[in-house]
């Protein structure tokens, strides 16, 4: 088991972790801010269509959404269970607990992609595309663009999660991510947090605030 | 007295090609961006002077008006996202930053490189966007138009995406930088004011660049697939767009000249050869204009049919923004104060940078002004007071860094008489370029006019004549540099007897910057110590 | 002295009552800006020859004795600073409140702003392109929209300035104070022929206006003369055909328009409009009429007869299109030639002020230029 | 060598998983409670908690060095400011100064 190389440019391997920790956090940041714009879109547009859009969130799909909350609540248990392990060297049980976020993750895409199904059944599509005739108006238009385009986006990044934790899983196989060297893993871990706490948010303005 | 360095300098150490694209060494890579940014701003700088010389005469001249809007477009793109944003912080900031504070190289070496090459791609399918006939919504790409223009606006915009993408990379790296990799005994205080200045870049950089992607990748949606969140026949809201658009682009005109303060905060230190008027002063005020700009770009809205009361908000958070540029003149000012000042061609640039600066910032302050901006709105004025900014502003300190850097990168000096006569040439072109264009702006031109009415030609006529002056004299500043590249005598390590820290290592310095682990005891401008006590205060022997 | 100053800085003669009070806050504004950027020049350059090395003297390598400035003198500036940007901002923002609250007895008219025209609408149905007539010495409120992209609607005269976007009302209001033609000017940048998208504002006395508006002939005024709006405008009719619907879908579908354009304009491959049924030169010199039988042989085979001044670069669509699809792309272009429309109706007629503040759905929709078909895919 | 933090006990984690199921059951129930005006606020209050829960716990943020928070900080900071300006602008337009709709008869 290699031990962990310190880049030659750190003083140390505790400032090259924090460095790689604080890193992470100011990217973060960054994915943060790229939902920032459509919450922002979110409550301009609730607050011109006020009542079309708590229309709209009624047709929400709201038990595929709920379950995804589970899903993905669990999924963020599990990795930082996985980040727990790693530190602890048991590097079985971290294997065994980030497989359990991949399979959640894919859980989650796979509901997704059923809820998707059923909108597109009822016509519930973005933009010039929307046909329901349940409900109509530039109210749930514009209710349904936002949802296909936040949902796309944290899809994408959910997909990016989840290749990121199936590098990290082959490491921790190789070796070559263990308690000497668990920042990877760490890294990977917040990135699946940012995630979930995003959809934390996406779940209300989404499907509760009927 | 030119002490030879034990050790090679970084250019010495590997040569060859893979030693300049492999390279992890911030210094190449902070060359790398220099010479990409200088080209792209030779590239627009001659679609500017392809423009004003179309403006000779109110009608048709050189092209028609499709080719006339693509040119101001490609201008616009080329300019703000391949030159202004990326010249001082990726270039000198990559090479002059970790030297700065003492460390061997920045938090991720890996990913610089990265983030040139993402930096170099974004750049070229940017680019690419001509080849299919360029795009013509104006480098704002505001909807419906930007929705229904036939141009090639998808590829543009995922190329200005990518360039999003090596800001947000290298701002990550910056500010991880300067919070783990500091020299020992080196307080936040004891920094160089330059390193202040790129780390409140780099915040706006990481927290602002998304919002321009998700707004890109919005714009990007509606063209192809025709699903837009601004389309009013779906009841979307176009004004919502500026909103989006200039969250971003109003922090970003801060990204374009806080490293310009930072060079001239060096620059007015060094050749002031005293410590300045009030450190914390202009520190502060770096991290201010970081966090207060975000909350001002209300005031490119005035007249979209946004509320009043909004408006009033914005206003007032305009006024505020602009106290900490005037904190920061004041203390270079002060800073002049009781100094032995010695001449050079970056005190020569300081000059313009500070009347330019200064005059182009007030104008801001003007505009910002609700009742005013009425009147003066997408017209010439607005024009003139950005270019007094990016032009007067960031360009001539970018000019200044050069000469102020130069013997330190290359290990040359430059000629100080030609440097000056050509800091002096293109203070005149400028001016007589873009002074005319407030009054033109007075007069109620609008901008991005391809004909315009009769009684504006005048002033049009002096502007072109302004312009082509000020493109020999970029010319010629360049040109300058790399014959002293060439030809140059050798230089010293401390040519301008500076207590900063990047000057205590030899020119141009060696692959990891020092030779053991730098040691400080001492700030950054501590002028009341003779160069011998504070070389002994730092040093990496 | 007003005057004087108005002239320096190039601005236009004050014509409306609130041009006076914004140019003296301009004054004073641009007065600051000037003093005080020459203020901070020329203390700069007093120090550097005051305190010159060479004059100061000792070597650069000695210690130089450290100078602080007083935090109170730093403090004193920038109160005295905030100050002043607060007052401009107080003295703004009232003026920037009147200018967007109409008095309630304005005159009110409508503009609809399309791409590269205005049109104006008053109360009483009088409809005018491009010249808007009004009465001196009252107060005239526009309620604008866009059909299409956004617009904005400035006359340097009577510093007002309002965009105009497409999917809701903006207002904007002034009262002229002399007689006179003023321009209007497009400020927001709207496409091919943003700067020919001119008017003029003809302010007439009150019994010209009154004649005017008995329909008597426009008075010709001395002024600045406008040029034309530009380019060929066109609208498909209201009950549009069928077939001609499909086409531009298939259009869209198919990419024809990333290199052919929908109004006019040459762009990769020649325009779509005005091209049916006229003579068209080829590469080599031979004269064709785009007709039927030319625009279908070639979609199937381009490089066959090239437009003369165009790049061979279009891809052949044989096997890819069926003959309806064919024939709808001809039928869009047929429709697209520009005699067939002077003769339909306006489209859609001006909004008419049936209350106070109409729903924009009334007159219908702002639309686009058909090339993205998107009222066709929302059933 | 583990590195210098210490762990978080496995009942922490329990507990804070538990604290965040019980948290998204809540504002599950809370939407079918009609709040009218007050739903979105207490909707997104629940939600931070559950955000912030995440954060320090499971990110560890609790014991990591200040810089982290500060960062975390300044991005939520910046999207409440955001939100909150652009939300303003469209609350207090005039009323009628209503968007178009597409309506079901859209003309071209």
């Amino acid at each position: 088991m290699p031990a962990p190389r310190t880049a030659e440019h750190f003083a140390d391997l505790a400032t090259q972790q924090r460095a790689a920790r604080l890193g992470m956090w100011t990217f973060l940041a960054s994915e943060v801010l790229l939902f920032a714009g459509l919450f922002a879109l979110y409550g301009a547009y609730r607050v011109r269509y006020r009542d079309a859009f708590a229309e709209a969130v009624r047709h929400n799909t709201l038990w595929f959404g709920t379950t995804n909350t589970f899903v993905l609540l669990t999924s963020s248990l599990t990795v930082a269970l996985a980040v727990r392990a790693i530190r602890a060297d048991r590097c079985g049980s971290a294997l065994v607990f980030v497989g359990l976020t991949i399979v959640l993750g894919l859980g989650f895409l796979g509901i997704k992609g059923f809820e998707y199904a059923d909108h597109i059944e009822h016509g519930l599509l973005p933009a010039r595309f929307f046909s329901s005739d349940v409900i109509t108006g530039p109210g749930a238009i514009i209710f349904y663009t936002i949802y296909w385009i936040a949902t796309g986006l944290h899809g994408v990044h959910v997909t990016a999660g989840l290749c990121v934790l199936g590098w990290l899983a082959t490491r921790i196989a190789h070796d070559r991510v263990d308690a000497t060297n668990p920042v990877a893993l760490e890294l990977g871990a917040m990135y699946w947090h940012l995630v979930d706490m995003i959809w934390l948010f996406l779940w209300p303005l989404l499907y509760l605030t009927r | 007295m030119i002490e030879v360095s034990p050790v090679p300098s970084f250019l010495a150490a590997k040569t060859g090609p893979r030693a300049w694209l492999l390279t992890r060494d911030h210094k190449r890579i902070g060359l790398m961006f220099l010479f990409a940014t200088v080209a792209f701003l030779f590239l627009g700088g001659a679609f500017a002077m392809l423009l004003r010389t179309e403006l000779v005469r109110p009608e048709r001249d050189l092209f028609d008006a499709t080719m006339y809007n693509r040119l101001f477009t490609m201008h616009g793109v080329v300019m703000v996202f391949l030159f202004m944003i990326p010249s001082i912080p990726a270039g000198f900031g990559n090479f002059v930053l970790p030297i700065m504070i003492g460390a061997r190289d920045v938090a991720f070496p890996r990913l610089n490189l990265a983030s040139f090459y993402i930096y170099l791609i974004g750049a070229f399918v940017t680019l690419g966007s001509l080849v299919g006939g360029g795009v013509d919504t104006g480098w704002t790409f505001y909807t419906p138009y930007s929705s229904t223009s036939p141009t090639a606006v998808a590829p543009t915009a995922i190329g200005i995406f990518i360039i999003g993408i090596s800001s947000i990379i290298t701002g990550i790296n910056f500010i991880t930088t300067v919070h783990t990799m500091r020299a020992k005994g080196m307080r936040w205080h004891d920094m160089p004011l330059f390193v202040w200045s790129i780390y409140a870049t780099s915040i706006i950089q990481v927290l602002a660049t998304p919002v321009l992607g998700l707004t890109l990748v919005l714009v990007g949606l509606d063209h192809v697939l025709g699903i837009g969140l601004f389309d009013p026949r779906v009841g979307g809201d176009p004004v919502l767009y500026q909103h989006l658009f200039w969250f971003y682009s109003h922090p970003a005109v801060y990204i374009m000249i806080l490293p310009a303060m930072g060079v001239i905060s060096e620059i007015v230190c060094t050749f002031a050869h005293r410590n300045p008027a009030s450190y914390r002063a202009i520190a502060y005020s770096s991290l201010g204009i970081a966090f207060v700009g975000f909350l001002t770009w209300g005031h490119h809205l005035f007249v979209s049919g946004m509320s009043e009361t909004d408006a009033a908000i914005f206003g007032v958070l305009s006024m505020f923004v602009a106290v900490f540029s005037a904190i920061k003149v004041f203390t270079w000012t002060g800073t002049l104060y009781r100094a032995s000042i010695r001449l050079g061609t970056p005190l020569g640039y300081l000059f313009a940078f500070l009347f330019l600066f200064v005059f182009g910032g007030m104008t801001g302050v003007a505009v910002a002004t609700q009742s005013l901006d009425v009147p003066w709105h997408d017209t010439y004025f607005v024009v003139a007071h950005f270019h007094f900014i990016m032009v007067g502003g960031t360009t001539t300190a970018f000019l200044a860094a050069w000469h102020y850097w130069f013997p330190k990168m290359f290990g040359r000096m430059y000629d100080e008489r030609v440097g000056l006569l050509t800091a002096a040439l293109v203070f005149g072109g400028f001016f007589m370029t873009f002074f005319p264009q407030f009054l033109l702006g007075n007069a109620g031109m609008p901008r991005r006019y391809y004909s315009y009415p009769d009684q504006y030609q005048a002033l049009h006529v002096l502007s072109t004549g302004g312009s082509w002056a000020l493109g020999l004299a970029m010319l010629l500043a360049f040109g300058q540099l790399v014959v002293a590249w060439r030809k140059g005598p050798r230089a010293p390590a401390n040519p301008w007897h500076s207590r900063s820290f990047e000057w205590s290592t030899s020119s141009p310095p060696p692959e990891h910057n020092f030779v053991g682990p730098f040691v400080v005891r001492r700030g950054a401008y501590d002028y009341d110590l003779t160069q011998e006590e504070a070389d002994a205060r730092s040093t990496d022997r | 002295m007003n005057e004087i100053v108005r002239e320096m800085l190039a601005l236009p003669p004050q014509a409306s009552t609130v041009a006076a009070e914004i140019d003296l806050l301009h004054f004073w504004v641009i007065g600051v800006t000037m003093f005080g950027a020459t203020m901070i020049a020329a203390l700069a350059l007093w120090f550097t020859v005051r305190y010159r090395a060479s004059r100061v003297g000792g070597k650069p390598s000695d210690a130089v004795e450290r100078v602080q400035t007083p935090a109170r003198i730093e403090i004193g500036l920038i109160a005295l600073l905030v100050l002043l940007f607060l007052s401009w901002w107080v003295v703004g923002a009232r003026q920037y409140s009147r200018l967007q609250t109409p008095p309630d007895d304005a005159l009110e008219i409508w503009v609809v702003a399309k791409q590269w025209m205005w049109k104006f609408t008053d109360a009483e149905g009088n409809e005018s392109e491009s010249r808007l007539f009004v009465p001196v010495g009252q107060p005239v409120k526009l309620v604008m929209t866009s059909r299409d992209v956004i617009h904005s609607f400035y006359v340097p005269d009577f510093r007002v300035k309002m965009d105009v976007v497409p999917g809701r009302y903006t207002t904007v209001w002034f009262e002229a104070t002399a007689t006179g033609s003023y321009p209007i000017l497009c400020t927001e940048y709207c496409g091919t022929e943003h700067s020919g998208m001119r008017g003029e504002v003809v302010v007439l006395s009150p019994t010209e206006y009154a004649r005017w508006l008995r329909g008597g002939k426009a008075p010709q005024i001395a002024g600045i003369v406008y040029r034309e709006p530009g380019a060929a405008e066109r609208e498909i009719p209201r009950e549009s055909i069928e077939l001609v619907d499909q086409g531009e879908r298939i259009a869209a579908r198919e990419g024809c328009l990333r290199c052919h354009t929908t109004d006019g304009s040459p762009h990769i491959g020649p325009s779509f409009a005005g091209l049916y049924d006229t003579l068209v030169t080829m590469q080599d010199g031979s004269v064709v009429r785009a007709d039927e039988a030319y625009l279908t042989a070639s979609m199937m085979d381009p490089r066959e007869h090239i437009h003369a001044g165009f790049p061979p670069v279009m891809p052949s669509y044989r096997g890819r299109l069926d003959p309806g699809e064919t024939a709808a792309l001809v039928e869009l272009i047929r429709e697209l030639a520009p005699h067939e429309r002077w003769d339909t109706p306006a489209q859609t007629p001006s909004p008419k002020p049936d209350d106070r503040y109409p729903e924009p759905d009334a007159p219908g929709l702002p639309t686009y230029p058909p090339t993205r078909g998107v009222a066709g895919a929302i059933k | 060598m583990p590195t210098d933090h210490r762990n978080v006990s496995l009942t922490g984690y329990l507990a804070t998983f538990a604290a965040l199921v019980v948290l998204a059951l809540f504002s599950l129930v809370l939407s079918f409670v009609g709040l009218g005006a007050w739903a979105m606020p207490i909707a997104l209050v629940v939600a931070g908690i559950k955000a912030l829960l995440v954060a320090l716990v499971f990110m560890h943020l609790v014991e990591q060095p200040s810089a982290n928070s500060f960062v975390a900080l300044s991005a939520l900071a910046l999207v409440v400011v955001f939100i909150g300006l652009v939300v303003a602008d469209v609350d207090t337009r005039p009323s009628k100064s209503v968007s178009g709709g597409v309506g079901r008869d859209s003309r071209r």
